[in-house]
């Protein structure tokens, strides 16, 4: 079925579908039934499914975690969302202390096929703790999947996969985009984890973004095109596994990286990508690999405060520009 | 051996302090709730109306030199440490002048001067912080009491439990209020909470345990005020159990339509404010005209406050920078 | 409506099994200990010496399908699963054929073929998942019911208080036995516990309490049969706090003396091993003979997993980056 | 005063010269007082200074960090220790949300001059949950020192360093460099934060590392000596801040740069460094900019494959003699 649908609705959607594959996948987390999710992005759920495979729980987050670990060993397929991305602080340990490393410790006797969702990103005002960027505390722990989709149509299919898939998935979905739209199939085939999309092709630079900062690339590219400069830009979906494929053949028509982060630097994403890079394909860069991230500070909650913390589409017109100085 | 308060007890002294508070905070948040509407707000925000009385009730009993701390529905607390309103709506605004210079946020309210050390959005999160603000005065031997808000749905999670069982082994002087309107965000208690007295939580850490009218601003403070004598006097923490309603949604996004019909007629039939104006009367304290006059009052002191507030510049860019480390 | 179990209960039945299993955990240990004298075993272990008669009383109730998590003092547990000497001595000496390929260690026991589902290194950190597992079984109606052992030290720490709700909450089928040896790694309960009796915390989370002889396996035997029927039966949670001790230090390094003059004496006196045999020669089950036989065989049943776990082979290299995700 | 202390014992010096310089200062954690902690760290500091200033805790992190905060709230400039690191799981939210906002947040209101200490790395055959880096899980996160101290006499400085500090610093103390002995001056002027070492110096590659890194990098210098092979070794001793100063000084002689780290490379600080390397110094490198890592894998406890997981001195050599045929 094809369908229009936001962001938001798109999340409803393939936990619908999936829920409807799947007699034991079940979905849980605070306030997504009754509610419909404190973002309305579960709405309908409950209604349809009942209260036994869709879930309100206490404000216990340690114990969402937990639960959705215990119920896959159990032989479920849980879906458990966590509101905000920031309250991965009140759980880090049951996400990567357990639910990350089940399986190895356990020289794969227990697999998890556990789906985390939450809420992400900063620019809309909801102050420092509230705004995170928090699939950066996750790329250093291995035994997770980590996914960012940046429109209705990834979300709908990131979600999917991440259901059908054996072993953990984080999927981070942006608080800024819920109300985008998109064309969703519900028919198409299951997205493979860890790649990326081209999402506009050039020759100019390659700039690599993921959800709303891909799309400010996009409004660079549309800028900068006027000038001249193509830009490539790759979303790459999954920050874990990471499509390091995909940015290399780019850079090998562009040679000039620039790599868009939302969050702090140390530690993130984008750095990781740049050393991988740099230590590996060296010879493809004809001038130094630029981030361009937020600064190193915790999100303000002022309006013009919060917007110079994120980069913006001039910001990445500009990048483009300097790199093609160099 | 602790001073005898009563709820009968003649309130001359305090009462203009007590209503002009409950006013203040109503007042200021019929405000917040305009300009939510007029878009001036950012994120979110959480109103305490209908709760006025347990925040001024047990603020009353603060002392120069103790201590505070709230949840993201802070508004009332703070404001009823003597925080300005000025300030306060400055911080709501993303103003420089802002309690936390537009940093912080509706859910961070913080005034140091007037001992509110923080309005926390992480549930839970500020209870050990009041804790161990309980343990500095206890070991500075300064005679300071912290005082600490919380919500129902907020004695489910980690943090609750770690930080109560800590007061109770070292004794500390710290007075936990459980504000408990019945919902967490949209979820009535009974949904997340397998008993309905949270107060007997109290029993697990061997503390005291008190409950409340919580919209009779005097009995508050009348219990509030043993506690805080008993924490004073060494004797260790109290876990206070305050019954009430918040008469608005869990946020801006939420009409509330969750609740049973007739429910919040029958709490909005117990208005605080109201409530302490007929007692006022009834005990021929203040009569309506006089009560009246000091609707009048505070209600020049908000408009003048918002007034204020909207005039105060934004934050200068370089404040973005500032106050991380070093 | 639960079956009738009595501490008096004859044990004609179980009596052997019970017996071996206690004498086989006793074993193994002897022999783990030894081998960390003499630099075998790598990190640290804990030894459940003189806890025996809880675990395995418990454990006994297990049926297939059930489940048991357990805490890093789960060498008995797991064993008591029926989990494999050999395989549990290769976990610890780290060979391939070891429960967890030699990648967990003495601390991760998991042998998901007997139900054990995972020993936890991280404090009360299995408590969510067990109770996840619960509601595996509940959501499946498999009649299955999750055990859980954890310490009395860990009862002050967030996921138990989360755990334990959500269960309340959720009436799940799981069984909570706190195994209460009075200490912590080195503090006495009472130094960091404000109540004495644990058991009361049950009322929290409005599940029922019991208590029990941690050194008599036939009375846990009796209050955990008839906390699994009530498990099995819908009826929800239990809470058991076992009183115990554990005769050697907290891990390898621990040479105990904290423990005040007489304290283990009085509890080496109240051997659970030894208790069991005088009660089976009491009842005339089985004379000093037959328990010596016992001894025997199960004795050589343990020298001969060690000596066949310590002829196994190491790990490959290539099992290194095996069983992350994919 | 100049002593002869190992690391293990640098440690208690430091903390007993700050509580004896301050009395403000206060220390807490798990049996670090009458145990002397579990690493036995602490020994004889709650003998010096009595249980007012050195207190044991609850096994209750989340408490333990917050108290740490609300301490420093009312006053007092606390030294908290989390006992294995990667128990900054159960307490990353005090850690990230609140000790690192705390001053953002409030707009300078609030200053924590906090210490936590934790005991890190692998080597020592832990396991999964008892072996992390940990330090990769906070460098992305703004508003905390961190320190990773790799000798005894910079674990002695650096420790006293952040008690001095104003703001939060926390500690990464390597567990398999207890033993270390060094020569501790307790009247040097204090190491300034952020301050890189170069431990050894060279001409043909900078090699930076960290605590047991940066010993086998020694060694792998060593080892290259004796071929002609001179290495630069950095110890940046501070993550956050970085001294990328030291790290450019080095580079403009050797052109050459590796980066060895303990833990998987993604979201580490080795990928951030290089990462800002590049983008602002990419003429300095002859040959492209190497990391040599853990795989992306957690800890394994079998000691071969454990071994296999920790770089090597001879991987560090291998890898410096590749970058040199560059
Ligand atoms: C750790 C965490 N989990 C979830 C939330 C989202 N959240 C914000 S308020 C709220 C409900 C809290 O209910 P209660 O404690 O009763 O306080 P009330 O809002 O009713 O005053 C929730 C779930 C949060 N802020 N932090
Ligand atoms: C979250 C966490 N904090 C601290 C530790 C360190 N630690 C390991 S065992 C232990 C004591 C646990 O005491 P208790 O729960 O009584 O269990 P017991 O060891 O006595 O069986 C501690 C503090 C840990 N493993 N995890
Ligand atoms: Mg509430
Ligand atoms: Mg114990």
């Amino acid at each position: 079925m094809i369908r229009e649908l936001t962001y938001r609705e798109a999340i409803a959607s393939a936990i619908g579908d999936e829920l409807e594959a799947d007699p034991r996948t079940v979905f849980f987390g605070e306030d997504v039934g009754a509610a419909g999710g404190a973002f309305k992005s579960t709405v309908g759920l409950l209604e349809r499914f009942g209260g036994e495979r869709v879930r309100d729980t206490p404000i216990s987050e340690q114990a969402i975690v937990g639960a959705a670990i215990g119920a896959a060993i159990a032989g479920l397929r849980p879906i458990a969302e966590i509101m905000f991305a920031d309250f991965v602080g009140v759980c880090f340990d049951q996400i990567v202390n357990q639910l990350a490393k089940y399986r190895y410790m356990t020289a794969g006797q227990v697999r998890l096929p556990v789906t985390l969702r939450m809420a992400n990103g900063a620019g809309a005002g909801f102050g420092a703790q509230h705004s995170q960027a928090a699939e950066n505390w996750l790329i250093n722990v291995p035994g997770l999947y980590l996914a960012t989709p940046a429109t209705a149509e990834d979300t709908y299919r990131i979600l999917r996969t991440a259901v059908q898939c054996d072993d953990p998935v984080v999927v981070f979905e942006h608080k800024n985009l819920f109300g985008l739209k998109g064309t969703i199939d519900s028919t198409a085939p299951v997205l493979p984890v860890g790649k990326a999309d081209v999402v506009r092709s050039g020759e100019h630079v390659t700039v690599v973004a993921t959800q709303q900062m891909r799309h400010r690339a996009v409004e660079a590219a549309e800028e900068l095109a006027a000038e001249g400069i193509h830009i490539e830009v790759i979303d790459p979906r999954w920050l874990t596994p990471f499509d390091d494929a995909a940015v290399v053949a780019s850079l090998q028509k562009t040679s000039r990286l620039l790599v868009v982060q939302e969050g702090p630097a140390p530690g993130g994403w984008a750095g990781a990508l740049v050393a991988r890079l740099c230590a590996h394909h060296f010879e493809l860069f004809d001038a130094p690999p630029r981030l361009l991230t937020s600064p190193f500070t915790p999100v303000p909650y002022s309006g013009v405060l919060e917007d110079a913390w994120l980069p913006s589409a001039p910001d990445v017109a500009d990048c483009c520009r300097e790199l093609l100085k160099y | 051996m602790t001073a005898v308060y009563e709820a009968q007890a003649r309130c001359e002294d305090i009462w203009e302090t007590l209503l002009d508070s409950m006013l203040r905070i109503r007042y200021f948040e019929n405000e917040v709730k305009a300009l939510f509407g007029s878009g001036l707000v950012r994120g979110s925000t959480h109103l305490c109306q209908g709760q006025e009385a347990t925040v001024v009730g047990a603020c009353s009993r603060l002392r120069p030199g103790d201590m505070m701390a709230s949840t993201y529905r802070g508004h009332g607390a703070v404001l009823a440490t003597g925080a300005s309103p000025t300030a306060a709506f400055a911080e709501i605004l993303g103003r420089d002048p802002g309690l936390c210079g537009g940093k912080g946020g509706s859910m961070h309210f913080t005034d140091l001067t007037h001992g509110a050390i923080g309005s926390n959005a992480i549930v839970g999160a500020h209870l050990p912080i009041a804790v161990g603000a309980a343990f500095g005065a206890q070991h500075l031997k300064s005679g300071a009491v912290s005082l600490a808000f919380t919500g129902d749905g907020s004695t489910n999670i980690g943090a609750f439990h770690e930080a109560l069982n800590l007061a109770g082994i070292w004794k500390l002087p710290v007075v936990i209020v459980i504000e408990n309107n019945h919902y967490g965000e949209y979820s009535p208690l009974a949904a997340t909470t397998p008993i309905s007295a949270l107060v007997d939580r109290a029993k697990s850490y061997g503390i005291r345990g008190e409950v409340v009218d919580g919209n009779d601003v005097l009995a508050v403070r009348n219990v509030v005020g043993e506690a805080f004598d008993r924490a004073r006097d060494g004797n260790g923490p109290t876990l206070i159990e305050a019954d009430t309603y918040r008469f608005e949604g869990h946020s801006r996004s939420d009409p509330g339509k969750y609740r049973p019909p007739g429910e919040l007629e029958s709490w909005l039939a117990r208005d605080p404010i109201e409530r302490f104006a007929d007692l006022l009367k009834e005990r021929e304290i203040a009569g309506t005209e006089i009560v009246e006059a000091h609707r009048q009052q505070v209600g020049a002191e908000i408009a003048a406050a918002l007034q204020a507030a909207k005039a105060a510049p934004e934050p200068q860019p370089e404040r973005l920078y500032e106050d991380v480390i070093g």
